[in-house]
This record gives structure tokens, C-alpha cells and sequence, in this order.
């Protein structure tokens, strides 16, 4: 992945979470306070202002950057959550303008840690975490098993889909589903799906 | 959707305008969205910030003024601040004897100033976070996101604001508003759904005669839906829940709150339904307030709160706060 | 219908029952059916009394204390109050130095209040009537009803309120309650229809994008209907009929009021609106008020109101003011 | 008409406020504030239990004294009119146990001045007027004629009715209607509606 595919992938990610805000927002209204869509368009069209304005040149700066944008502009439960992740996994990368396949891996897992660190959420409690989870796991498999980006990328994005997916029958453990106990039963979190967009994203701009 | 809005998305900075305009008296920051005393910061005063997602008001930009907040941060709509933010106000209260955090106790708020006050730490500013988490509603459990703090916010921000306001230090300010958390419980009906701007429509369908119960103040569903019964049942109810959840041994501070779209004439109604059942269960009321203060947009539905008040409490109650939303002896 | 009452039919009753337990500082007589400040009469002072249909809180019962009212009559909801009731709080404020009768004009009220006063005459108590008709939305004639009695109505009763605590005799305090109607004018647009208890369903049906506009404060329907426009529009649109109907010459008090079904930060947003538009015009806005004050139960509205203030109604608006509903400087 | 006709009269219309309240109340919904069933409904409930309390031994006083319940009870506009008007329309019968119709027609017509002098309305301005002035000229032209308390009732009922209807065209000048301009136009007036009860009333009870 080199910077301009990083910057594309922000891109992608924007034009699919504009796209997709509705149903973010539906997702959260019947589980949550219905702000997710909104929050996240709000948090990644700065982040698409921020890479046009500064052109970070490094990979790892591109994603800390998108992090710290989404930080400091979405609140909420997502903003810290993602904005660290993607702050995460951008320090974790060598300042390099392009990374190899498993350097993106071992980036994602630290952004996954330092979701995991700061929301306190298992695998299960539904929440973003079971998107990323395994969509993570399916990458780094896909890579270690000698996959390129491209291919590597579709896998973390078809588990990301299922991962969000098998939120629906998740009874919420965290995140303000939770309060509502055995009703946020049957609903798909709202996090989770947007989470399946970010790798939907990867996936896009990673085929040639 | 119907509502006294230009633009969806600039309802917030709208607002704020708007609180700039009715309340010259206080120092409006509109560019870094935060609310502060005119006299802020008070060298050698603990400094008292709050915040949370708009949509809440008069919580907590009507809280800020003497004796009570010294700055707070309003959010988009029920969403927490951001760290930015919250950090300015941070800075803009302190008076070198460190800054109290009020968090009301969701996810989002407590990870927004979790990084504020981390930034805070960096610039060398004492940071005290408290937690506020009464709503009886929600199981407590070290497994899930944990209650979430409602209508004894208020309640904390007063006395907490008349403990600073009267010299205490950070700890005892801090101290104070734990003690008063600790001593609080909350229940919520809501008869209707909110309807935020940017969904434009309301969060949840609710038939002509049900209700939801347990409900927080962020439009969302409640714990379960019932029928619709007389408030004199749903009082008892509300009442019996918190009574359960702690020890209300003694004088209590009794808050009837309205969620938003709640006539006064029906808090009015239901505080006496309030007074007459604690009354049969033996609990005093040393004080009690009725209004809208801890609200949810438009929805209709009301809160009951009760904070076993210590004479201290009760002193630091009555002591004088002079803000847009809370106001006596001063 | 969803709304927190036992039985529609004892909704006032019981809410007086709530307002005398949150109020012990005011005397409230649940048999006659009104609220009075507990130091009342006070030998000397001149009384002020006013009243009219419930479903207005916090007016008028909400007005009751020092600096303010001495007494209020709350009537059925929407409905007067009858002559008796209206007679025992005159009775129970007069000092010795008459009664301020402070009357919205609708036919009920002046009706009830006209004959209260009759009989307060035969009595040897003299009683001062005071009209307050500020709705600009209703064209004044003799040979109609006139204009409502509107959001002025909490300009009237605080000012000449103030001018009675000071002292001032019979004539004073109803030449600055008049004056102060005088200088008024309000326009309100409704949202939402209001459900009386009663009713048990919405007074009029409004499509999801229409509004009613030129509405008073009995969930009555308006001048007309129309399409929902921004908030700024309307804004101009309510100003503009209220500069028109009067000279605003110099410094107003602002009143951005809601009806009860609207939520604050929508009041905000609209006292941002009217600051700047009153700016465009040239109309300098001394002090302002925002929040839910004069309502109609439910309906989702606002109202805005002006008073052209003279240097002594800004004076009497400062002074202290100790009510449940609006209190400052005590 | 004798005292127990009168209270006869005074139940009578009780017992149509009360089934007719809905109706009443969604009149006054449409051009006024939805309260004028209720208003009356209270008010007559109260007359009717003054009455059986206190049994007053003249149709005048029963007339009197339900005008000053309704005054007592009912608040609004309707209270203040109805209670004048029959507290002078008692007040003008001579002090007997019976009155004759042509004494009972000077004592509406002085309940009628009442209602006029109080509110200030006239014919035409969309008031309870509008049903009883015209009932009451039926009334009056009738035992002018020579007709009895019967025919003479019938006729005034009628009149009201028709006088009732009338007002739908109207555009109101007094009370709250007012305030509706032209919208009030279309609308029969709640007030003249309960007129046309009371005299509904007084024939349903004067027929033997
Ligand atoms: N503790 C947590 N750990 C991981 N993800 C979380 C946690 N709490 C909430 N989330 C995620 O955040 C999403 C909600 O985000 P959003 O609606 O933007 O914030 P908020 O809940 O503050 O309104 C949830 O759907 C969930 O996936
Ligand atoms: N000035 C008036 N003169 C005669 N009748 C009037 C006058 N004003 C109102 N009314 C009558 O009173 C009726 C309304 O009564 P009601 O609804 O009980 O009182 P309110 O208008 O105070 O709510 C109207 O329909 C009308 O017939
Ligand atoms: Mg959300
Ligand atoms: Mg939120
Ligand atoms: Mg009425
Ligand atoms: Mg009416």
C-alpha cells in the first residue's frame, strides 16, 4: 500500500459511509440514539479535507492523521474509537511512503488493541469490534498464506460483512445498546457495519 | 419533522449563537464551542466543567454561572463533545487548583474527556473525572457500558458548584460530587419518541397507548414497553425502582423532570403523586424541584430522581446559584 | 391521548395537590383554588392578582412571590377562573392599599374577573383592572373581542409587580401595568395542535409539513396555515408584524417564548435569529428572557414578544423577583 | 309554569348538556378552545345537585339559583352569560310557585338583555344570541297568539334550532371564535348550540 492508495482508501471510506449514513442511522436509532451515520459523515468528510490540505507523506501519517481528524471532530462513542485506531495502526507503521502487506497487518492489530484498549469490548459484546475482529483475522491469514492486497483485502471485507452480520442475534455488553438489555437482540450494530465499510473500502481500492 | 430549525446540521452552532445572544452575562466561545463564567478562570477556585451532546437543555450550557459549572461543552446532538473541546474549556476554567470533570456516564462522554483530560495532564492541569451514573434502570456491572448518568446530574453539578464556589479543594469538590452520585437514583417513562434533526424522524414508533420504560435521555428505547397507566401507578413504580436500587434512609432531595415535551401542569401533578407515596413509604423530602431540566428534545416523558441528602448536601443545596436554568439566593 | 394524569377530570385539582408540595413557601388554598404568597396581605401593599384557564404553566401560579404576584386563580384547563375563587384571592392579598386584577383579554376571563371585582366592590375593596391584549395577530376593534393576551402578560405582572413591592400605590401600579401593555405586541406559530385532557385528542389536525400561524395560547387554530419554513423566516415574518403594530422607537425586552412542546435549544436557535434581525432593524434589545413561560399543555409553538421599555421598566424588570418560575436579585 | 316544571327544565337540560358534551366540546374545538361541553357539562351537574339540596320554592329562585351556580362553576364565557341570564330571568318572575308564559317571557327577555349587556354581542356576531333572540321571539309571538306553554316551547325550540344552524355562515365577532377571522366561517357556534339544548329542554318538558 503506498500513500496514494492509503489516501484513496479514506476516500472510499467517506464516499461509503456519505452513501450508507441513513442506514448507519437507522441502525443506531433502533439500538442506540440514531447519530452513528451522521457522526461518521461528519467525522470522515474532515478527514477528506485534512489528507487534501496536508498530504501526508508517509502511509503511516496518512491513517494517523485521518485518526486524529476523526478524534477531535466526530464525539461520541466512534470518534475516540475509530480516531484511535486509525491513529494506532498509523504509528505502528514504518515511515515509509509504501507498506508491505504484513507491515499493514501488524498496524491493523494495533489499532484493533487500541480499540479494545480504550471501548473495553470483547469479541461478542457487540460492537465495532466484531467487524474488525475477524475481518483482521481473515487478512492476516490471507497474508501469511502468501496473498497479495488485493485478495488479502476481499477476504477481511467479506468477514468484516459476515462479522457485522452475526451481530444481529448479539445480545449488547457494551456501548449504549446495552441499556437496552434483551431488546438489542435482533438489530445489527450500527459500529459493526460501519466497520464492514471501512474494509469494504480496503477491498475496493485495493483490486487492480 | 417539524421543528424551529434553518439547517439540520447547524442546529448546534445555531443554538449557540442564540445562548450568546440571551446570556451576555456569560463568556460563549463559539469558535471552540464552549460556555464559561464571565470571571473564568478564578485564580485558586477549582474550576468545574461538564458536557455532553446538545439536546439536553437546560444541562448543562444552563448550568454554568456562580456556584454551579464553570464551563461546559455542548456536543452535537446526543453526541458527547470531542477532546478538543473539551480541553479549551479545560484550560479556560483553570485557576491552578485543578479542574473537576462532571461526566455523565456513556461511552462516548467517557472516552471524549478521558483524552481531554489525559491533553490537560500534558499542559500541566489537574484533572479530577467524576462519573455520574443514577439511572436505577440499568443493571450495574463491571461487564457492561454500567448505568447511565440522568436527571442527579444536576444535582451534582449544584452542590458540587456550591462546594467550589465556597473555596473547597479539588479533592473535596471531587468528593462531593461522588457523594452525591452515590446517593442518587433515577427512573424515566417516556410516553413519546424524541426526534433529533439530522434522523428527522422519531427514533422509535410507539402505539397511541403504550409507553416505554426506563428510558435514558437520548431518545432511545426504554427497558420495556407497557401500557399506558394512570401516573399515580407509574410514580409508585418509578419510585419503588429507586427505592430498591439503594438506602434512602433519611431526607432526600426529590427531582420531578421533564424529558423535554412535558407539560409543567403534569410534573406539577406527578410531584404530588411523588410527595404522597414517599410520604406512605416514610422518606422525607427535604427539598424538591420540578421542571424540565434534564430533557430529550421533544419527547414527552418524565424522571424522577432521589438523592439522600446529608445536611451538607442540603447546605450546599440551598447555597446561591446564579445561572440561565438554575437560580436562587443570588 | 398519553399524558401523566389519573383522571382527566381532576387534572387541576391534583396539580394544585403537586404545586402546593413542591411550593411550601407559598400558601396554597386547595379548597378555594388559589395560590398566594404566604406573607399576604401585607398591610399597605398593593395586591396583585391574576388567574385564568390552566394549561399555561409556569403562568400564573408560577409568578406567585415576592416582586411578582401575590396571588393567582387557576381556572379549569383553558376555561377562567370563576368569580368566588377569584374573589378569595383578592381578599386574601388585600392589604388595605386595593388589588391589581392583572386580566388577559379573552370574554371568560374579563367576564369572571369583572364580576370578582364587583364583588369585591361590595365588599369596600377596591380593586384596579388591568387588560393585557399584546397579540398583534388579531386585528383590534371595538366591535370584536380585541386581542388576545399573550407572552406580555409575564412582562406586565414582573413589572408592576416590582412597582408594588416598592410601594407604589393603587393608581402607579396599574398605570405601569398598562404602560407596559401598551408597549407590547407578540405573534406566535404553532407546529402541533395541544390535546386538552378533557378533549383527550389534538384540537385541530395540522399535516406533517404545515404550521398555523397567528396562534394564541389555547390550542385554538390560528390566523392561517401554511407551509413550514425555516426558522430565521419565521422569525422575520412574527418581527415584522409586531414592529408594524407599534413603534419600537428604542430598547426592547425580549421574550422568545415556548409553548410547552418546545424544546430549548429550539429557543435558542430562535433568539439567535431575532438578536440579529432586531439588529437589522435597529431595534436594540435591552434584556431578554427564553424559555417555556406562557404555554398552551403541549403545543409544540413559540411565541415572540416585545416591549418597548422605558428606563423605569428596565429598572422594575431588574429588581428582584423571588417565584418559582422566574426568580433573580433574591 | 310551576316550580317543579322548572327544575324539570333545569334536569332536562342537564341530562342534554351531558349527552351532548362531546359534540359541544368538539364545536368549540373547531373555532374556539374545546371546552365548552365539559364547561356546561360541569355546570349543570352542579345545578341540578343545588337544586335537589336545596329545593328553592319559587321558579324564580330555581332559576336564580341555577344562575348562580353555573356563575359559581363554570368560568369561561358561557358561564358568566348562562349565569346572568337566568339569574335575571329568575329575578324578574314575581315571587310566586307558578308564573304564567307571558310573565316567563318577560323574564327571558330580561335573561336575554343580561347575556347582552354583559358580552356586548348582537345578533349576528356568531353568540349564543343567535339561537336565543329568534327562540325567544317564537316564544314570545306564540303566547301572544294565545298559545299555550307547550306550543309556545315548541315553536321557541325550533327557532333555536334554525337559529343554531344560521351560525355556520356567520363569521364571529365575540369570543374566542373571533380570533379565527374568517376561518370561523363554516362552523356552527358551540354556544348557540347549547341555546337551542336549553330550549329544546324547556319543550321536551312542557309537553303533556
Ligand atoms: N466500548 C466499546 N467498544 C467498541 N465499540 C463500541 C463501544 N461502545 C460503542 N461502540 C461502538 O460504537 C457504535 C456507536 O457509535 P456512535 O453512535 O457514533 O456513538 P454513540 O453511541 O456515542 O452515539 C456502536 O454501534 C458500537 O459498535
Ligand atoms: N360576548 C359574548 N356574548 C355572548 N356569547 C358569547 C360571547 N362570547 C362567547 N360567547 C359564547 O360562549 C361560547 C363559548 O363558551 P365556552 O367555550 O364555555 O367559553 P370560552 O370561550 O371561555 O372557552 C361561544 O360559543 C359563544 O356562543
Ligand atoms: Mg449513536
Ligand atoms: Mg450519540
Ligand atoms: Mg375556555
Ligand atoms: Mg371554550
Amino acid at each position: 500500500m503506498d500513500v496514494a492508495l492509503a489516501r484513496e482508501w479514506m476516500r472510499a471510506t467517506a464516499a461509503a459511509v456519505a452513501a450508507g449514513a441513513d442506514r448507519l442511522t437507522r441502525l443506531d436509532a433502533a439500538i442506540g440514539d440514531g447519530d452513528h451515520g451522521v457522526n461518521l459523515n461528519r467525522g470522515f468528510t474532515a478527514v477528506v479535507a485534512a489528507l487534501d490540505q496536508e498530504a501526508p507523506p508517509t502511509v503511516g501519517e496518512v491513517l494517523a492523521k485521518a485518526g486524529s481528524t476523526l478524534m477531535s471532530r466526530v464525539g461520541g462513542a466512534s470518534g475516540p474509537l475509530y480516531g484511535s485506531a486509525l491513529r494506532a495502526a498509523g504509528r505502528a507503521l514504518p515511515q515509509t511512503s509504501a507498506v508491505r502487506p504484513d507491515e499493514l497487518v501488524a498496524a491493523l492489530r494495533a489499532g484493533l488493541d487500541a480499540v479494545r484498549k480504550l471501548g473495553g469490548a470483547a469479541p461478542g459484546d457487540k460492537t465495532m469490534i466484531d467487524a474488525y475482529a475477524p475481518a483482521l483475522d481473515a487478512f492476516e491469514q490471507a497474508v501469511a498464506a502468501g496473498a497479495g492486497l488485493a485478495q488479502a483485502a476481499a477476504a477481511a471485507a467479506r468477514a468484516a460483512t459476515a462479522g457485522a452480520e452475526a451481530t444481529v442475534p448479539m445480545r449488547a455488553r457494551k456501548g449504549r445498546a446495552s441499556y437496552l438489555g434483551e431488546r438489542s437482540v435482533g438489530h445489527q450494530d450500527p459500529g459493526a457495519t460501519s466497520a464492514s465499510l471501512m474494509f469494504q473500502a480496503l477491498s475496493d481500492v485495493s483490486q487492480v | 419533522m417539524k421543528k424551529f430549525i434553518n439547517d439540520p446540521a447547524d442546529v448546534v452552532a445555531q443554538a449557540l449563537d442564540g445562548f450568546a445572544a440571551a446570556h451576555p452575562e456569560l463568556r460563549v466561545d463559539t469558535a471552540q464551542r464552549y460556555i464559561a463564567r464571565a470571571d473564568a478562570p478564578r485564580p485558586g477556585k477549582v474550576g468545574l466543567v461538564s458536557g455532553g451532546g446538545s439536546g439536553h437543555e437546560p444541562l448543562h450550557a444552563g448550568f454554568v454561572g456562580a456556584g454551579m459549572l464553570d464551563a461546559a461543552c455542548p456536543g452535537e446532538i446526543f453526541t458527547s463533545p470531542v477532546p478538543d473541546q473539551i480541553l479549551a474549556a479545560t484550560r479556560a476554567v483553570d485557576g491552578g487548583a485543578g479542574v473537576v470533570h462532571i461526566v455523565k456516564n456513556y461511552t462516548g462522554d467517557v472516552l471524549n474527556f478521558q483524552l481531554a483530560a489525559e491533553l490537560a495532564a500534558d499542559e500541566g492541569i489537574t484533572v479530577e473525572t467524576v462519573l455520574v451514573d443514577d439511572d436505577v434502570a440499568v443493571q450495574d456491572s463491571t461487564w457492561t457500558a454500567g448505568r447511565r448518568g440522568t436527571g442527579a446530574t444536576l444535582l451534582v453539578e449544584k452542590i458540587a458548584g456550591a462546594r467550589a464556589e465556597e473555596g473547597g479543594g479539588l479533592a473535596e469538590v471531587a468528593a462531593a460530587a461522588r457523594e452525591v452520585n452515590a446517593a442518587s437514583g433515577s427512573f424515566a417513562y417516556a410516553l413519546t419518541a424524541a426526534t433529533t434533526p439530522a434522523a428527522g424522524r422519531p427514533g422509535f414508533e410507539l402505539p397511541g397507548d403504550e409507553i416505554e420504560a426506563g428510558v435514558g435521555i437520548h431518545g432511545e428505547p426504554g427497558r420495556h414497553r407497557e401500557r399506558l397507566r394512570p401516573a399515580r401507578e407509574l410514580v409508585r413504580t418509578a419510585l419503588d425502582a429507586i427505592l430498591a436500587a439503594k438506602p434512602f434512609d433519611g431526607p432526600v432531595i426529590l427531582l420531578v423532570n421533564g424529558l423535554g415535551g412535558t407539560p409543567l401542569i403534569e410534573l406539577y401533578l406527578i410531584c404530588g403523586e411523588a410527595a404522597r407515596y414517599l410520604a406512605e413509604r416514610g422518606v422525607p423530602i427535604a427539598r424538591r424541584l420540578v421542571g424540565n431540566y434534564v430533557t430529550s428534545l421533544d419527547m414527552a416523558g418524565m424522571s424522577l430522581t432521589l438523592c439522600r441528602a446529608t445536611d451538607e448536601m442540603i447546605r450546599l443545596w440551598d447555597a446561591p446559584v446564579r445561572t440561565p436554568g438554575l437560580r436562587w439566593g443570588a
